[in-house]
């Protein structure tokens, strides 16, 4: 009875028109917004899940698929679809959603009614994101899902908040514009191949092109992903971010924002510059390898937990690129394509599980800094003794980190390690410092926040979660339990999208 | 094997009883009392090991065929199918046996040692827990379920080594634990990536079978140097186990877990965890085997722990430091025998030294309990008469350990040093002296702890001497039921384990390393052993060091301290455990952090957003103020502009 | 024998003296008119040169035009002078920088 | 040679318009100050009825009249409606600010009408003579109205370097005008057209560059530009508000009426003074930008780097080309006039709100135009779903097709730097504490206007189809 239904226009749309539903209600009192916006996410939740439930694994094809011309004169449609790679996408999206309103519930006590509506149109944004099969819809909302966050940070933020969400947008603005002029040039180039010019990605992994251009194209889009995953060097507007942003924004952000830049990678640079990418692998797995290493040692010194839990997430999403990256090195090191799989769906293995454990993370930092109004590791101490059960869920959630196994964040570390092994020695060789360092810096700063004795008396008097703060954690951490010790149906889902990309991929666009 | 339910379902109650049990003491922590936390963890240990002790029948004397089944796909990618399962044989129920009955009786003394621990609960989720994760590592048939297993041991390590979280040096030492581990995951894990390299697969049973077929296959880790891929696989994965089980220079965390309460030292710090390095090497031989570098390379490190760690037993103070230490050495000879191909004996030793080591960390936790928690033993002295049970089981223990002849010890050790002294490849003759010497030492410092604690004068101030007493029951029985096998167990079994063909079917050694078929042509029964043993060097020093330690320690007590002054050079370096502890700390601990904080400072801070991000913000600031004062608010600038602009355009088009 | 030339570069000479005479002088507004006035003039005579040399008319009419142009121009730039005056009591080009940056 | 009578009815809005001034005018004499309302309706009931007038004027074809001085096309009517529009935007944001500052006189709304017929004049010019009327009917009109503010030193100020710098661009238009005259024999620009091909090149060159010069005047690009920032800043936000907004989308058809179809042979040559121009602007504009603190002193460089796109579009010289330069001119009006209609909304008796600063804490005291303020902001820096986006867009798809594709990258970094000075209001509109409290005191018209545009602005953004390719079409 659901199958005529636009199901994943509903996914998109009705977070953001109930965005401005809650907007309507006004800021007189925040019940309202608050219990309007909760509805609305979980409405969102409900109808994202027959995306799963109805979801043909064995299709590598687009599926719910929609198409409406939007702006016929450049060709431009409305088309949305979801494969095995951005469903899992979306619905991390709006679960993680449901999280940051409830997180928000007590918390925010100023404009509550924007500030539920800024987090319900970025899902939406975030959604169309992901299913948009069509590169200027996909640009649109890459774009305006910067404005959303942007007054997030500003509004709700830290006390340098003007600075940091200022950066955050003019980095992440810098870094799509030329993937918008790239777009442009296929489109040109598109009208002189086909004699129509054509948006529509799917077309635009068809599209023949040089090397010269490809290369240039695939710069573009390294910048602009690159700045989104983030990559070293184009990494230091997410710490600013991350510490000033709300917890919301703050979970939003690792969970689902740097999501885009990974999956941007898998819809753009991957298919539509093989040739380029394929010159070029060793530049990104440089630097993810850089980010993996560089990044860790830079995690560890950090004073502030925020920080430290961003730097960390530079570091975990290094894997992603890493492991998007590795199937050329593979097969000419081995000679045959056995790994390529692995290291991609690792990558994106990676990038849910990262969406869940770095949520929960700043959802951790969150719960103490609502209560202490601090984020500096040195201002806490022993919150074990006064929290046990925030302390219970402050290590798991380390540990998963960590990247221990049983956890979802040993899942696609772990897959990213072996593939890389198979490309070269020394990538997995660097990757796999991560165990290490990953550990150190979580186990360092739970050592020095959660362990010990009682280091004052703020501490002393810290009342452990309420209700509301342990669901959420409860949630996460049997999400993370789930993916890390029953990943495989999260990985059938994306088998044969991810095949049919290798296989795409594999085809030089180039005439030889 | 029991008519109504099928092997799987037995395995599955093996692994889940002691899990559930975890669950409910951890999860409903707050709502069940200390009597039902610790009932519901001892009735799933207690079945686990019942049932242990069936499987163990069911191989050892039904000949069971050897069960390996998947139970689910954890994950498939790439054609590789990730798995969970079973794979339970000879060796895994050995080890299961061990386990679970050193868990068992550690559950049981819990019940006495923790008893005024507001944290009782809590310990017995966690010990069922790790008992859980030790099941599921040694019956994996696969490397990512041992890793699960390998890990979830260290995550437990880690928790019970920081229980007292309020203790500065507990949760130093737990952090440390977990990051040493870590290195040695680090091997582990390339080591794992190796092997499904070459295999395309994790499975035990597929990679041994195709195991001698890739032995050939080389790498180039350096540009020019092609590498046998078996010797670095092995290498990687030998590395793990010197993390887990505390090899040099991965030792560093072992001594320092002692902050953990007593009862899991026994169990995870010298019964169990330390030796999965040791039960995963031998699950390997048909790895470890294709690779002469890599045995030669454990050889070397095992030998190596072996006698430095020994030497450190000597001077150390704390009743739980000098069985640590112990620990590490007797870990270095299991190693030494891996290194020796003799795999039967390395996990030989690993099952006695289960029993005694259990066993004297247990002692040393009912003498602590009755020290009131002091565990300094130049304060102890004289407990003989205080603690019969305990000081009689510890003789026992301390006996077996040295391998006074007919005690499980005995046979374990001597059967090693005989197959190291039988062994030809490069190292075995270092190898050699070393555990040679090492009989010594273990005698002495074994020795010195048992004079110091029991017998002589009684150091111990006054109030504590009043209220010394024997422990409890629920602390002796454990004692005495690990008495036992300490005692027998090597002369019951050394013949079909060592020397009959109990692990025919699990280890695999090249016919030009088999050293135990060659000591099996001398061996004749366990009693001969004992008359031959006691012609031997190994007695020899063992008896050396006991008299050693009895003159030391009980004849002439002043000449230690004159010795220490007279051979301060030689202290100093023990007392600072070779300067590895400082190394850690100075070099690779601060070296870290300083280069973390280079990398922050400069790199991010300065270049990337000082240099590159604000600065070209700024540079754009500073332009636009700069640039803005062009419009100077005078007509005649702006008609100027405008002139100027229409001669570089007419100039422009003119040419 | 005046030529077309002549008249270009006639008209060339007073436009650039006219529009010399908008930057160089740095006094006085109503110098500014009388350049700006001279600017059309030049471009007068232009129109009506080459008017005479292609034997169009269209040229002239145009002349027509621009010269009533100007008148409307002068006037509207006159009273704004006197706006201006009255607010600033001068009519000093140097003293117009009120507005800058 | 006979006499033709010119068909009048193609220049009928025109027509009807200027009667209409002519009878305002009139009444207005008559009116008290009370009722000058009446001026004020009758003034947007004039615009409303041309703007119908244009619209039921539309043709498909390019038509001529008065000798081929007038032209009706398309494009025309577009733009005339558009005039229309924005004007009648322009009149409602402007009548309460006058009011406030006492200069609410009939002799803005007719000096506003007329300049309105300027425009539609230079939309309409098929001749140089028609467009150099159209030009100066509408300059002199807008110096008259920034002189208005009697009192204001601003004022006056602006005006008159408005006034001389605006004369000088125009004695060098004419003078360009003459020179081409001189070789092609016409001013015709159809004529003109065919005649170029064999005009002797360094005097067409010479005279193109004149020409281009005035354009570039009016449209404010870099370096003709200094007028601008002054200008803006100067006038009343009322007329700054008509500066800034109406005359642009009259300068793009004068700089299509010239170049395109005047002098299109001469593409080649105005293409590489145009790219130069387009550069400068953009990036001189943004740059110069961040620095102001002064609003509408902001917009004005904001308005120059906005020129530099619309030039952007029209470098291709091509029907497509054109379209998106076009479709840029419309929306930056669309924008530009909503901008400073935000600044008159705030702005009361005694009060400018013409810094930046004074737009703090708009969110408190009104979430919906903050939310508007935002909706302009963002849509001038480009950033989707916004109505800017898609004229970015388009200039930019224009850019890279003729081959540019480094031009667009100049435009993409330059809006980006842009991007700043926008975020920068945002910041104060939202992020920052009110420095008093005082609510909003515009009257409804303006709000519900001032929602309109907004709304359009993200409507428009969302659904921006229908107005592209009404652009796209015009040309083709």
């Amino acid at each position: 009875m659901f199958s005529n239904l636009p199901l994943l226009s509903l996914v998109i749309w009705t977070p953001i028109v109930g965005g401005m539903l809650v907007l309507a209600t006004g800021s007189r009192n925040g019940v309202e917004a608050k219990v309007l916006a909760l509805l609305v996410s979980l409405a969102t939740l409900a109808l994202s899940i027959p995306l799963y439930t109805q979801f043909d694994v064995s299709l590598a094809s687009m599926q719910f698929e929609e198409l409406l011309p939007w702006i016929s004169s450049f060709h431009i449609n409305y088309h949305v679809g979801v494969d095995g790679i951005s469903m899992p996408l979306i619905l991390l999206t709006t679960f993680m959603t449901v999280i940051v309103i409830i997180a928000g519930w007590e918390v925010i006590t100023y404009k509550v009614a924007q500030y539920m509506a800024a987090f319900l149109i970025l899902e939406g944004l975030m959604i169309g994101t992901f299913a948009a099969m069509d590169a200027m819809l996909f640009y649109v909302f890459w774009e305006a899902l910067l404005i959303p966050m942007f007054v997030i940070i500003g509004i709700w933020g830290g006390p340098n908040r003007v600075y940091a969400t200022i950066k955050f947008f003019l980095y992440t603005f810098l870094g799509s514009v030329f993937m918008l002029v790239s777009l442009l040039y296929m489109y040109m180039h598109a009208v002189d191949v086909n004699g129509v010019g054509t948006f529509n990605i799917q077309d635009l992994h068809k599209l023949p092109l040089d090397l010269t251009p490809q290369i240039f194209i695939f710069l573009s889009f390294l910048l602009a992903f690159a700045v989104k995953v983030p990559m070293w060097p184009v990494h230091t507007w997410l710490p600013d971010a991350h510490v000033e942003a709300p917890t919301g924004g703050s979970v939003i952000l690792a969970a689902i924002m740097l999501k885009l830049g990974g999956y941007g990678f898998l819809r753009f640079s991957l298919p539509i510059t093989p040739d380029a990418s394929m010159t070029l692998d060793w530049l990104v797995i440089l630097l993810s390898l850089i980010a993996i290493v560089y990044i860790g040692f830079v995690a560890l010194v950090q004073a502030d937990m925020k920080k430290l839990i961003a730097y960390s997430s530079i570091s975990h999403m290094g894997f992603v690129t890493l492991g998007f990256f590795l199937l050329w090195k593979i097969t000419e090191n081995t000679g045959s394509a056995s790994g390529v799989v692995l290291g991609l769906e690792g990558g994106i293995v990676q990038m849910i599980s990262h969406g869940f454990i770095s949520g929960a993370m700043f959802l951790s930092v969150g719960v103490l800094y609502d209560r202490m109004h601090s984020r500096m590791i040195k201002d806490y101490g022993g919150v074990v003794n006064t929290m046990p059960a925030f302390a219970t869920f402050a290590v798991f959630f380390a540990m998963a980190n960590a990247g221990l196994p049983g956890t979802s964040g040993f899942v696609g570390e772990f897959m990213v390690i072996m593939a890389a092994f198979k490309a070269n020695f020394w990538y997995a060789f660097l990757a796999a410092i991560t165990l290490i360092l990953g550990a150190a810096y979580t186990l360092w700063m739970i050592k020095r926040v959660v362990f010990g004795p009682i280091a004052n008396e703020q501490v002393e008097n810290l009342e452990d979660m309420n209700g509301r703060e342990f669901f959420m954690m409860l949630v996460l951490a049997i999400a993370v339990l789930i993916v890390g010790l029953y990943p495989a149906p999260l990985l059938e889902v994306m088998h044969a999208t991810v095949d049919n990309l290798v296989a795409h991929i594999s085809i030089p666009k180039i005439s030889q | 094997m029991f008519e109504n339910y099928t092997d799987s379902q037995v395995y599955l109650a093996i692994v889940l009883a002691p899990l559930i049990g975890s669950i409910i003491a951890g999860v409903f922590n707050a709502y069940i009392s200390r009597a039902v936390a610790h009932t519901v963890t001892i009735a799933g240990v207690g079945l686990s090991f019942i049932l242990a002790l069936y499987v163990f029948k069911y191989f050892a004397f039904d000949g069971a065929e050897i069960y390996n089944e998947t139970v689910y796909t954890w994950l498939a990618s790439d054609g590789i199918r990730f798995e969970i399962g079973f794979l339970v044989d000879n060796l895994t129920s050995m080890m299961l046996v061990v386990v679970s009955f050193v868990s068992l009786m550690v559950h049981l003394y819990t019940i006495g040692y923790m008893t005024d621990d507001p944290g009782y609960k809590r310990f017995f989720s966690y010990i069922s827990l790790f008992t859980f994760s030790m099941y599921m590592l040694v019956m994996s048939n696969n490397f990512l379920q041992l890793f699960f297993g390998w890990e979830a041991v260290g995550l437990v390590s880690y928790l019970l080594i920081g229980f007292y979280y309020k203790k500065e040096s507990a949760i130093f030492a737990n952090m440390k634990a977990f990051l040493v581990n870590r290195v040695g995951d680090f091997g582990f894990i390339l080591g794992i990536a190796g092997v499904l390299m070459v295999f395309n697969t994790l499975d035990y049973a597929d990679v041994f079978a195709a195991a001698s077929s890739h032995a050939d296959m080389t790498i180039e880790l350096i540009p020019g140097e092609q590498w046998s891929m078996m010797t670095v696989i092995c290498i990687l994965l030998f590395i793990g186990a010197m993390g887990k089980s505390a090899q040099v220079p991965l030792h560093v965390w072992l001594p320092d877990s002692m902050e953990g309460p007593t009862p899991i030292s026994a169990l995870i710090h010298a019964a169990t965890m330390v030796t999965a390095g040791i039960f995963m090497v031998t699950r390997m031989s048909p790895l470890f085997e294709l690779s002469e570098t890599a045995l030669t390379f454990i050889l070397v490190i095992g030998a190596t722990t072996a006698l430095f760690m020994g030497f450190l037993g000597i001077i150390q103070n704390d009743i739980k430091r000098v069985v640590a230490y112990s620990t590490l050495s007797q870990l270095g000879y299991m190693t030494v025998a891996l290194g020796a191909s003799a795999y039967s004996a390395a996990v030989f030793h690993l099952m006695t030294h289960a029993f005694f080591k259990a066993l004297l960390f247990l002692a040393a936790g009912s003498v602590i309990i009755g020290m009131h928690h002091i565990q300094d033993i130049r304060q102890m002295g004289g407990l003989k008469k205080y603690m019969p049970i305990t000081y009689w089981t510890s003789l026992l223990g301390t006996l077996a350990l040295i391998g006074f002849p007919g005690l499980s010890g005995f046979y374990s050790k001597d059967s090693i040093i005989e197959a190291v002294h039988a062994s030809t490849i490069p190292g075995s003759t270092y190898a050699y002296y070393a555990v040679l010497a090492g009989v010594f030492i273990t005698a002495l410092y074994s020795l010195r702890l048992f004079f110091l604690v029991f017998h002589g004068e009684e150091r111990m101030d006054h109030h504590t001497k009043e209220h010394l007493k024997e422990s409890p029951w629920v602390v002796t029985v454990p004692l005495v039921l690990l008495a036992i096998p300490s005692v027998i167990i090597g002369g019951l079994t050394i013949s079909s384990v060592l020397y009959g063909d109990y692990f025919h079917n699990v280890v695999f050694v090249q016919h030009a390393h088999d050293v135990l078929g060659h000591l099996k042509e001398e061996f004749h029964g366990p009693f001969a052993m004992i008359l031959h043993g006691m012609t031997q060097a190994p007695f020899f020093l063992m008896a050396a060091g006991i008299a050693t330690a009895w003159y030391l320690y009980m004849k002439n007590t002043e000449l230690p301290g004159k010795i220490k002054s007279s051979f301060r050079l030689i202290y100093d370096i023990l007392d600072n455990k070779y300067g590895f502890d400082a190394f850690n700390d100075k070099v690779i601990a601060g070296g870290t952090r300083g280069l973390g904080n280079i990398l922050s400072k400069f790199g991010d801070i300065m270049i990337i957003d000082g240099f590159v991000v604000n600065g070209s913000a700024k540079s754009v600031a500073w332009f636009s103020s700069v640039i803005r004062h062009v419009q100077t608010g005078y007509l005649y600038h702006y008609a100027f502009v405008m002139i100027l602009g229409l001669i570089g355009l007419l100039a422009l088009v003119v040419y | 024998m005046l030529t077309l030339t002549h008249y270009l570069i006639l008209s060339a000479i007073v436009f650039s003296i006219s529009l010399a005479g908008v930057f160089i002088n740095r006094k006085n507004i109503i110098i500014l008119l009388m350049c700006v006035e001279l600017m059309l003039l030049a471009v007068n005579t232009n129109f009506i040169a080459f008017s005479y040399y292609l034997n169009d008319t269209a040229g002239q009419v145009f002349v027509f035009f621009i010269l009533t142009v100007a008148a409307a121009e002068a006037a509207i730039g006159l009273a704004i002078l006197v706006v201006l005056f009255r607010n600033k009591r001068t009519i000093n080009v140097e003293d117009l920088d009120t507005l800058k940056g | 040679m006979n006499f033709v009578t010119p068909d009048f009815m193609l220049a009928m809005p025109e027509i009807f318009l200027l009667s209409m001034i002519c009878i305002i005018m009139i009444i207005d004499l008559f009116l008290k100050d009370e009722s000058r309302g009446a001026t004020y309706v009758l003034s947007l009931i004039s615009l409303i009825a041309t703007a119908f007038l244009a619209f039921s004027n539309y043709t498909d074809q390019s038509l001529s009249t008065f000798n081929g001085s007038f032209i009706l096309d398309p494009m025309a009517s577009l733009l005339k409606i558009s005039i229309c529009i924005i004007v009648i935007g322009v009149f409602i944001y402007a009548k309460d600010y006058l009011k406030d500052r006492n200069i609410y006189k009939g002799e803005y709304f007719t000096l506003g009408l007329f300049g309105v017929l300027g425009m539609m004049v230079m939309v309409s010019a098929g001749n140089f003579l028609t467009v150099y009327l159209g030009l100066e009917l509408l300059s002199l009109s807008m110096y008259a109205m920034i002189a208005m503010q009697r009192d204001s030193i601003m004022a006056s100020e602006a005006a008159m370097k408005y006034f001389i710098l605006g004369a000088i661009a125009s004695g060098m238009l004419l003078y360009g005008m003459s020179m081409v005259y001189g070789v092609t024999g016409s001013l015709d620009l159809a004529t003109i057209n065919k005649a170029v091909s064999s005009a002797d090149r360094v005097v067409m060159s010479f005279g193109l560059v004149f020409i281009i010069l005035g354009v570039a005047f009016k449209l404010g690009a870099v370096p003709f530009h200094m007028w601008m920032p002054d200008v803006y800043h100067g006038s009343p936000t009322s007329v700054t508000l008509y500066i800034a907004s109406a005359p642009k989308i009259a300068a793009f058809a004068m700089m299509y009426r010239l170049l395109a179809e005047g002098l299109a042979d001469m593409h080649a040559d105005w293409q590489m003074i145009l790219v130069i121009l387009s550069v400068l602007s953009m990036v001189f504009g943004n740059i110069i930008a961040i620095a102001q603190t002064n609003i509408k002193r902001m917009l004005a460089y904001s308005t120059i780097s906005h020129v530099g796109f619309i030039i952007m579009g029209f470098v291709a010289g091509t029907q497509a080309g054109y379209g998106a330069s076009m479709f840029y001119a419309i929306v930056y009006t669309i924008m530009s006039v909503a901008a400073f209609g935000m600044i008159v909304l705030l702005s009361r008796a005694g009060f400018e709100a013409e810094n930046i600063e004074d737009f703090k804490g708009l969110n408190h005291k009104s979430p919906w135009f903050a939310f508007v303020m935002m909706a302009i902001m963002f849509s001038m820096a480009g950033v989707p779903p916004f109505l800017g986006f898609w004229a970015k867009i388009a200039v930019l798809q224009e850019a890279v097709n003729s081959g540019l594709l480094w031009l667009a990258i100049v435009g993409v970094v330059a809006s980006v730097i842009g991007a700043f000075y926008y975020l920068r209001v945002i910041k104060v509109v939202y992020f920052d504490k009110p420095m008093d409290e005082t609510p909003l005191q515009a009257s409804m018209d303006i709000r519900l206007t001032l929602s309109l545009n907004g709304l359009a602005i993200l409507a428009i953004g969302l659904y921006p189809t229908a107005l592209i390719t009404l652009c796209v079409s015009t040309f083709a």
